[in-house]
């Protein structure tokens, strides 16, 4: 299967050449890495390369998209696979809203502000979510229709979760 | 003698709480919510009760089921930790109705300071200086001008009956006092239906000093030096470090005295904290009392060398102090940050979640209190602290090259956490020399967030490290499926590969 | 300047040098073995060489592999930590010829305190007090017990071709000497073909007490006060503190003062430890000289305030020592225990194997020196020694306690460790006192077994643990062995049972 | 399945009466205990009873062998079911030899004293086995014939693995 990387928005190829246990051999948008690479706690890795000592801490909100931390920096990255291709041909615009709305990280719906069938101005608060005693409101881009609502209020969410759907 | 203290707290302050119990031979219980049965303050308890749902007014703020708990289990004594009842001067006025000792100040000294206009006369008879400016609410636009001059500027007008920012505005410049004072009015009117307005001294460059204190019920009271918690975010500290680099000998005893004065002015005992606003002269301005033990008490912990919660427990056995002022001194710098569950990139967005893995850095001159664990699932009901670093170092210098190399080896996988982002402050010249002030964070907006400190190589090995993870629980994933217990070809380093080997 | 540090050694140690590398800014090196890819000191350089095979002799005792990746990583010194190649003379000597630092005394001090016969000449020329006894090896029995009689009773006559305890004989009334002198050397003579003798004072209620010293390439030394290591077993120290609790100021400053000139009198520079046995009267008497870090430093570091390892580099940098003798003080007191991976209840076996999951003590006056993390697997090459605890505390009681606290919160699953040994000497009363000599351990055998600290109840609760573990394990293989993701209805807590409950 | 479990040498027997999530009720020798029982960690437990909170943490040297560490004590267990009953009615006396010599520990094979179909006296020394810098001697008990030698020297070897077999 050809995958590519998005590392911080830009797309590149990736290969894996060769490898032996923790030795591995990469193509990384045509520079190869030879490189000792050892996850020692769940998520935590010492990568060896040229004798360098490289750790990162890897976070992931979703099964293809990672943040590393290094020392000081967050990176991001997102693996680019067939399937994600196919998503992301029928993605629009940026500037468009999701099928739905969902928040990054696991709360508690503190108000919903619609109903199902209403029509939403772009710009309006749909839903808004605690957690962690912060609020935050979640709003819609453009005009838009609602056609599921999904959760009550109360109600406690994860992250990604769809909360409200449009049509 | 207390035998038995109920915590009613959780997260780390709970186990703060505990390990001087521990230490002291004094059993602890604990109380905990329903997101909390798997929280490490259970674990750390001799007894433990559930007391509810997971909100905290169903639970740790519900007096009625504490009292009830600390009954069952015959508690001599409650210790309320920082936030929920802390600060409650009901919640201790009910312990002393039940016969159980309330680790902490009674119902009057937390009610006179928790009202900011009393404590602000209570401060001025005692003599200890406020910021300069009205006692009460002025109405009257002429009164409003006089008095601006009377301060001098720069002042805040504030509308007396506010909060959030509204109705109040800064002056600078004298040909503003009319115009400013006439808007703030104004919007303080249509916002509180209430147009009176108070003035207080604009202090330009900020810097949040406090003392700690200790009182027995005696009348005895020492303080033991100050904490600089300056770094703050949204009046929410985020570093703190003692000594204070800006302090002098001369206006440290000042403020200790003034600090002690403060406390005595409401009949303190226990442990508490005066905070003060100071300007980069040193003029210093009592700004209120936390009539409780302080998240950040640790610094003055290491460099002092007194156990703040051991002390607290011993005057609520009515012990007279241990230690006279004389006694005191400080040794080294110490320096805390505080590690949240959080995406600092993202407008510090709380990032609740489970915790993969976590590393806790060790070592000399390190002291870490927290409470959480690989695989533990940060709930979203509370506080997305996670935990305190301390950093004890001879110097100030070692203690800030000891805190950078803390935080570098400190690793969590699974949540976004503000390691990053309090190494990045490490960096900062101006936190390095000691200039700062609570304008900190905002004025060093750019220096502070993520940049590339990873050259391209390394970005590129991030990545490929990303690509192999995700390989390696795809296949983990057709291993399940396909019904084989998981041996991965990734998983092969441990002993069992050095015994095929050799 | 010293810019780069290659440490050729492993474990706690390993990560501990390159902690003070960090915060002083110099680039750490760490080289492995084939059992040590995994190991956490690869993993806090930055850099890592692998150097061969898992056995020592093979990999960390190799020098011309040591040297090689020193060069090929272009490092300045080498910091050999303890143990290994730390008090190898050639090693240092080598460095020397290779133009790279050696952290660490030259060949003539590791020599001459190598050697005990030169050490202990060395000494009695510098005014060193030495244990009373003969410098020579005696061949007449007649000189033999004339020397007895001069050195006085009790004394130990020991082969001087001897070890291992052939060829030894305590003799403790006079009446015995001439027949043990004959059975020593006739012992002496079957066993080494050489029934030369020397004859030594006995020393009746022995205290190990060593000084640590720092000295630096201008001639100037200072020490840094008493360590009290007679907690050993098989000369294996298992808990150490400073203060010692038999130690007086008068004392402290005479040992201190010959603890310098023992280091002067072979031009030591760099770290090192005096050790001296102690009768209970305090007459002390020189040891042996350590010409490197020790593994208890870490409670010298928690009292006195000064980093060690930051010291040697300063020193191998060539500068003057930072600290005079005046400057220094102790403040408060300080443990270390040792944690092993073995089982005390089995005469001290080793338990290597993979640490299932470990959980660190934390909070106030704690410090922790460790490589291990949950998951880890044990290598058998290598010391079993998996954890230094150290705790710092206001006073002696403060601190046992504290240990106490610490290590009844230190939880491992999978390797059996000496953390409830290690907890059950905090609770003998000899200890608590202070009263006790090397013979403590062998003194208190039945005190310090596993015993019925858990009443019935907690017998059973435990039982049934184990028995739900093994339901839980059984679950888990079914689920697996059926083709699905192991969901056990043993897991469910977490958020998701919140969510599903509220 | 009936179930004992063996603690401390002794025998009771065990039945898991009812549970429902962490909360458990049990009989342990005539005994009822309910209780809260979670595992916090892999290995470590905490369990509520009576208001009272017990930490153990659980070491397996075996499936159903278990050395259970509280503060200052450790608790050995044995989990005995139809398997083990039957085992144990199978083997002799204490003071009789296994079927095969093993080590409790992992460690590296330092010396083999005994050959293939050698006859070996009661008390002597058969393999000598280091681990962390420490040998020790293993010895049979009775007269015995080497079967099979399963490791050479040199070997690193598992805990309980089998390492010489006798007829």
């Amino acid at each position: 299967m050809s995958y590519e990387v998005n590392i911080n928005g830009e797309d590149r190829e990736i290969e894996i050449l060769s490898r032996e246990d923790n030795r591995i051999k990469v193509l990384l948008g045509g520079k190869t890495y030879d490189l000792d690479l050892l996850e020692e706690e769940p998520g935590i890795y010492s990568v060896l390369w040229q004798g360098k000592n490289f750790n990162f801490e890897l976070n992931t909100s979703a099964a293809k998209k990672y943040t590393i931390d290094t020392i000081a920096e967050r990176i991001d990255v997102e693996i680019v696979d067939a399937e994600s291709r196919y998503m992301r041909s029928r993605k629009g615009n940026d500037d468009e809203d999701a099928a739905f709305i969902s928040t990054p990280m696991p709360g508690q719906v503190v108000k919903i502000l619609v109903k199902e069938g209403q029509a939403v101005k772009g710009g309006e608060t749909v839903i808004i979510v605690s957690a962690m005693k912060m609020e935050s409101e979640y709003k819609v881009i453009k005009d838009r229709i609602v056609k599921e609502v999904l959760v009550k209020e109360g109600d406690n969410i994860d992250g990604d979760q769809p909360l409200i759907t449009f049509e | 003698m207390i035998k038995k203290i109920l915590i009613a707290n959780r997260g780390e302050i709970a186990i703060r709480v505990m390990n001087s119990c521990h230490e002291m031979g004094i059993q602890s219980v604990a109380v905990y919510s329903e997101a909390d049965r798997n929280s490490l303050h259970v674990r750390y308890a001799d007894e433990a009760y559930f007391i509810g749902p997971a909100p905290s007014n169903q639970s740790y703020l519900d007096i009625e089921k504490i009292i009830e708990v600390a009954k069952k289990s015959d508690a001599d004594a409650i210790h309320p930790g920082y936030g929920f009842l802390s600060e409650n001067a009901g919640f201790s006025e009910r312990c002393k109705e039940e016969g159980i000792i309330f680790i902490g100040p009674d119902a009057y000294a937390i009610n006179t300071m928790g009202d900011k206009i009393t404590a602000r006369k209570t401060m001025l008879a005692a003599g200890v200086p406020v910021v300069p400016g009205t006692t009460e609410p002025i109405v009257d636009l002429d009164e409003a001008v006089k008095t601006i001059m009377e301060i001098g500027l720069p002042v805040m007008v504030k509308a007396s009956a506010g909060g959030g920012g509204k109705g109040m505005r800064l002056v600078e410049k004298e040909e503003d006092i009319l115009s400013s004072v006439q808007a703030a009015k104004s919007e303080a009117l249509a916002a509180f239906g209430n147009d009176a307005v108070y003035i207080e001294k604009y202090i330009n460059s900020p810097h949040h000093i406090e003392f700690q204190i200790l009182a027995d019920q005696h009348g005895n009271c020492i303080h033991l030096f100050e904490r600089e918690c300056s770094v703050q975010r949204r009046h929410q500290k985020v570093v703190e470090e003692t000594p204070s680099p800006i302090m002098t000998p001369e206006v440290r005893e000042d403020m200790g005295r003034h600090a002690v004065a403060a406390a005595k002015a409401v009949n303190y005992a226990g442990a508490g904290t005066i905070e003060f606003i100071t300007d980069d002269d040193l003029n210093y301005y009592f700004l209120e009392m936390n009539t409780r033990l302080q998240v950040e008490h640790p610094i003055t912990e290491q460099v002092v060398g007194v156990d703040l919660v051991r002390e607290q427990i011993n005057i609520a056995n009515g012990e007279k102090l241990h230690y006279r002022q004389e006694d005191l001194s400080q040794h080294g710098h110490a320096i805390e940050v505080r590690v949240y569950a959080e995406d600092t990139d993202n407008n510090f967005m709380p990032n609740p979640g489970k915790i993969n893995y976590i590393h806790f850095p060790l070592g000399a001159g390190i002291r870490h209190d927290s409470y959480v664990y690989s695989g533990y699932d940060i709930p979203i009901y509370y506080d997305p602290m996670i935990s305190k670093l301390v950093v004890w170092g001879n110097s100030r210098e070692e203690a800030i090259g000891r805190m950078k190399r803390a935080l570098e080896s400190y690793k969590i996988s699974g949540v976004k956490t503000s390691i990053p982002f309090l190494s990045r402050i490490m960096d900062v010249a101006d936190f390095k020399n000691g200039h700062y002030t609570t304008h900190f964070i905002p004025n060093h907006e750019d220096a502070l967030k993520s940049k590339d400190s990873c050259p391209e190589e390394c970005v590129d090995l991030a990545a490929i490290t990303a690509f192999i993870d995700f390989l390696k629980k795809q296949e983990q994933i057709k291993s399940v499926s396909n019904g084989q217990a998981s041996v991965s070809q990734w998983k092969a380093f441990g002993r069992k590969k050095a015994v095929t080997r050799l």
